[in-house]
């Protein structure tokens, strides 16, 4: 055992913060609650991919720098304790890449890794629709195929990035008269593609959190099939995983857990001794939940795709991040309730803005009850129920 | 021990869902929180006529007899309609404070119009600053002047101010102790208002005294020493935020329960999995313990006893069990419910903001030690 | 609504109230937590039956006094704060009584009711068994009909009071051809009949818990048939509604409560705030408990049988207690840990057994889960998992 | 970052566990709780020889040159087998602390010894009263005495003190701030043990010192500078209490699972309900974040480095999750779970014990608040 980074790691850490320390110093952006899915930022993700910080783990032929998923994490991490406007290349580099190259074709890598690595293509996900949350192998959009191309109809939901993605990585049903898990395949769809559109939703926030997105007649050339047809609910199961393994979700509102510490020290409410309590109990959970990430990059480090691990980590850590914003709220009183814009507004209304979107945090990327479903029968071996 | 409402009470109650169903959709209440004024003239009026403003004062200031507790019928279903608009102001921290405590002339000069909703009234209470609802917070000054009063200085969160006509200023007369509560004209010189951006689109304001002349007829109670009278003030508030509450979140917890029943994944209703029945069973829980100590502390305050202690346990535990209700009713949802195309955001929203009014479930457990003897 | 209890109520619980502060004052006992269910006391008993105390509300043809629910209710909540040693007669007052009154037959009612009032019919329950626990309806004693007898032959388990008790309230599977739900008979068994034994069971605490029940070979006249053959089931269910509904649910350890709450103050502990505060919360569970278990009380009154309403009660409540002697726990810090006998004991040692008892508060007389099963199902409707 | 065990401590935990199963039988630790001296001699000179009393302690000494980090892993599988006897005491309290601090003459004097199984320490720290851990609570009393001292005062809840041939006591030195650790003969003239009687049938003792007489030499670390020491003495076996508790609650967590694929109601295991197979999930969160954050804290203090905070995240979430564990145990195990005929009492009963043992959770959300600058 043994807790400590490298020489290499810390500096690497040094790097990072360093790098957005100057990019807050210079006025680029500020420090933001949920900046990882909505903080869209070309600008920051050139900056970012003239790094190679995009696709850090995969192999150079494609434009990685084959570094280790501890090194991805520190700088995710450290992304996300400075608040950093990343979401133009979040789900390339942490899902769409690695699905692609976990199992798309080698005409497939060379086409869009390159370019995802250069901060050049903006992922978003079709994976939802509105009768499949949890039931994700439920979903009706059909592709046809007709000669080398496949026509995709129906609409997605919840596609989070979706004003700015360049492509979509969808889920669709290419036999319908199979078993519901077995006629899935995988396709990245150009969103300029003729019969694309996107309707945006209003989350409780007031941000525009998602996207509906509809596919009337979308034609895709078959080349865009990622890995093999009918096996794409076994490759999103794998994508999941991924979805759910990062620091997102435990540091997402990273940005109000550190400043309403701050607040609560210059404000002297933390010698309130029952507020101090409750900083002093999430400050505990954040240190345990970053050794469950933690534990995930560690699997993934050792060659396994995250599985369990990544369903713990995430029902631990949005619960986590759900206790910080209720926490912050009691902690700023009725300062808590005023919206951007406001006199008297805290800590810039991050409180809550998290406090409402933190509704939805133990809802995406799988519900806690389906993560709690997958720790007892993958992890614990108990019978279906 | 009864623990159902009256004939009487029931009628009210089932007038006033139909009446709200039809008349605070949540479109209208939509369009309430986005405008600046954050109410409805002509509904207003509507209630007026209903005998609704009226309803717990007595007859002879043109109010309709009924008690306290009619009220808290009332309020729950305000709470349940999500019920933009000053009636809360008006009629919980304006009106019926000045039937306990004012003269029989200011009740004759106030209370009449009121009632006919020709007057809004509020309460500017708390200030800037982190300790609220407690005495030693209250900084805003009324200077003895000539035998009158100038009142100078910021009050902060007050509801409605910026549409009141009549504000009870809380202000300090003495430096130690001294407490005096004034009715002050809100349209008079010197009092300026910016109302605040807030979760639940309602109308808090920040409201500044510069030197604000104020008679001194307009003492309302005692000289002084009104700090009592305010803590009663907060109290009865409470009891009303808790009325509010629970119909929050009796509609959410039903609206959650439906959804249960109809919503289908993996081919079967999600209310069927068992841990979502025993989410829901929990949310059950939750409900009827909030309704039984939120009518227990209604039902004293209705019958004129001390319920320092009911107070505190209703505010607390059902401040506490709106937090857990909320977080079961998204959880069971889904992400349908984080969008505004769902109506559970206005309840959360409005939750939230009447959970922070009027003192929170620590504030309540601090107040319920000091009653137990700590 | 009107949460006041009337001048007779009030005047009733005052009486109540100097009937046990007079035997507190004479030495008889002292309160004690789970007293209702572990303090055997036949004086005691007795006493009470002298002054109508028991079978309260029954007809008073059986010997009972016809009054309200609520004033059994009141009656039963002072023998809880006062910590009363009421074992002997609790289940036959509670529960048994009750069903031979619902089902039994005249003659079953007027050999049994008139005893049990004057103290002198003690009563344990028979239903558990090995292999039964929440799932009742698959017990597997038998009982075989043999002319004006039945013979019964099987174990029951967790039967509380059982060293005590003179008469069981069995239930047993006379008919194995039939449904599980409808092939279960009701009998009050003779404890002194040949063929049954009794082997005492040895709880965490320390104490003689529960007893296994043992019939070889009973013999039972026809005539000790409660209600229907093969009704059983339904007769338990009812009376398991019965068996929640009680304050015992809520004060079990209320001595505990009462002395803690002094304890923290005498010795200044209240002045922390933590503590404060978390004490503070325990009352206010409690007073919102005693209106739910209140409730419950109206709703027999109204002539209904208790049903998810005493579900809700007891789920609820069984937590409070738990939460009590969690709390208790936390404030007595290493003195809790001290068991009777030791040096530097605190509050008679009633933290420890009830921290360590209330392990079980929440299994007894229906789980509490099988509790939010029947909240879920029996109120709410939703469909059957 | 490594969060697998070494092959070395995998070896080292497979030897500990099977020798604990062998000889460390649940009736043997029944035995044990239930004797008045609480351990067996024999059982004490196996672990001497197996070189686990020794483990952590440099080979000059007679140790075995290994970590605290592998003596984690060894307390780990002692908490596993609810293992009786002063093993923590005379390691983790006596043993290391004299490693730390004592000064050469001390080391070889006392730990040849005790490595050798031949002596048995313990810490007399605590005393009547509610405020553990901080150095204000400390009055018994160390007096000048013609350069050397006389301790008059009673320690309480002294772990394995009746057995002990030698004493670490923290004493005052000087009315403020003034703490000096002793090292005691325990068998000497002037000490009187009583053993309480306590829920893990482990043996803590009121220890009242009369007058007892103390060589100067005796002084282990600085005299009346000796507060920092304790604490760290406090740290090391608040981890070490940590380490216990992880072998708990994973041997009860993996009890538990077992039972809920085994038992069957309704025709079905249990742990195919929903309900139960999601309190399942929360154990097994709860023990994997215990392990973490306590294996963190060992590590750190295995390599020397300043480790307040974790120490404190370690014990204050080990001891909240040993609650929930335990509660969910009980409830997943049902009735037979509240019977000594089941082994999940004896976890149960010590857990709690070693959850109050060097600070609980509110204990050390005060010295993380402190850390954090609040």
């Amino acid at each position: 055992m043994d807790f400590s980074f490298t020489e290499e790691q810390n500096r690497f850490r040094k790097e990072v913060r360093g790098f957005l320390e100057e990019e807050i110093k210079r006025g680029y952006w500020e420090p933001t609650c949920d900046a990882w899915v909505q903080g869209f930022d070309p600008g920051f993700t050139e900056r970012v991919a003239k790094r190679g910080w995009i696709g850090l783990t995969w192999p150079k032929e494609y434009g990685g720098q084959d570094r280790s998923h501890i090194d991805r994490l520190i700088l995710t991490e450290e992304m996300l304790r400075y608040g950093a406007p990343a979401a133009c290349h979040w789900f390339g580099d942490r899902q769409v890449g690695g699905a692609i190259l976990s199992f798309g074709s080698e005409e497939l890598k060379n086409e869009f890794l390159p370019r995802i690595v250069k901060g050049e293509a903006y992922f978003g996900l079709g994976m939802s629709e509105p009768g499949t949350g949890s039931d994700l192998a439920s979903l009706q959009t059909r592709a046809v195929e007709d000669g080398d191309y496949y026509v995709i109809n129906g609409q997605k939901t919840w596609t989070s990035c979706a004003s700015f993605s360049e492509y979509f990585d969808v889920y669709v049903r290419t036999d319908p008269e199979a078993p519901r898990h077995r006629g899935i395949s995988e396709f990245i769809v150009d969103a300029k593609s003729p019969g694309v559109s996107r309707i945006p939703m209003i989350d409780i926030t007031g941000t525009e959190a998602w996207n509906d997105v509809f596919f009337d007649n979308v034609r895709v050339h078959k080349r865009y099939l990622v890995g093999e047809k009918n096996r794409g609910f076994y490759q999103v199961l794998h994508q999941l995983d991924y979805e759910r393994s990062g620091m997102e979700r435990l540091m997402g509102n990273y940005p109000l857990f550190d400043a309403i510490m701050q607040f609560a020290k210059e404000n002297e409410l933390s010698k309130d001794p029952v507020i101090r309590s409750k900083l002093a109990q999430l400050q505990i959970e954040f240190e345990v939940g970053r050794l469950l990430v933690y534990r995930v990059a560690l699997v993934m480090e050792e060659g396994r795709a995250p599985n369990w691990e990544s369903a713990m980590s995430k029902a631990y850590s949005t619960e986590f991040e759900k206790h910080v914003a209720g926490v912050a709220m009691e902690v700023l009183g009725p300062y808590g309730q005023l919206k951007v814009g406001s006199k008297y507004i805290r800590l810039r209304g991050m409180a809550l803005h998290s406090y409402l979107g933190s509704k939805g945090y133990s809802l995406q990327a799988g519900t806690t009850e389906i993560l709690k479903n997958i720790l007892a029968t993958r992890r614990l071996g108990l019978p279906s129920s | 021990m009864k623990l159902a409402l009256t004939e009487e009470q029931e009628m009210l109650r089932e007038t006033a869902r139909d009446f709200l169903a039809d008349k605070c959709s949540k479109q209208f209440v939509k369009r309430m929180e986005e405008s600046e004024v954050g109410y409805s003239r002509e509904f207003w009026q509507d209630m007026a006529e209903l005998g609704w403003i009226g309803l717990a004062f007595p007859g002879e200031y043109g109010g309709g007899d009924m008690s306290f507790l009619d009220l808290a019928v009332l309020l729950e279903e305000m709470g349940r309609a999500c019920l933009p608009g000053p009636f809360f102001s008006t009629v919980v921290l304006g009106g019926i404070s000045i039937l306990d405590i004012g003269s029989e002339q200011q009740k004759q000069q106030y209370l009449p119009s009121l009632i006919r909703g020709e007057k809004i009234f509020t309460l500017a209470l708390t200030e800037p600053g982190h300790d609220n609802y407690d005495a030693s917070s209250v900084t805003v000054k009324a200077a003895r002047d000539d035998g009158n009063y100038t009142i100078s200085g910021t009050k902060l969160f007050v509801p409605d101010a910026h549409i009141a006509d009549d504000l009870l200023c809380v202000a300090r007369t003495k430096p130690k102790g001294g407490i005096t509560i004034f009715l002050v004209d809100a349209k008079g010189p010197g009092i300026k208002y910016t109302v605040l951006k807030t979760m639940a689109g309602d109308k808090l304001c920040e409201v500044v005294f510069d030197q604000v002349p104020v008679p001194r007829a307009n003492i309302l109670g005692r000289l002084s020493q009104g700090w009592s009278t305010v803590q009663k003030i907060i109290e009865r508030a409470a009891v009303g935020k808790c009325c509010e509450l629970i119909g929050n979140i009796q509609r959410v917890f039903e609206m959650t329960v439906d959804y249960a029943k109809e919503r289908k994944q993996f081919d079967r209703p999600i209310g069927s999995f068992q841990v979502i029945q025993h989410y829901c069973a929990d949310m059950a829980t939750d409900v009827d313990a909030a309704r039984f100590s939120t009518y227990q502390a209604a039902w004293m305050l209705s019958e004129g006893l001390p319920c320092t202690k009911e107070v505190a346990v209703a505010k607390a535990w059902v401040g506490e069990a709106s937090k857990r209700v909320f977080a079961l009713a998204h959880q069971i949802h889904g992400a349908i419910g984080v969008t505004i195309e769902h109506d559970l955001h206005y309840y959360t929203r409005r939750a939230k903001a009447a959970e922070l009014s009027f003192g929170d479930a620590d504030f309540y457990r601090e107040v319920l030690a000091k009653e137990m003897g700590f």
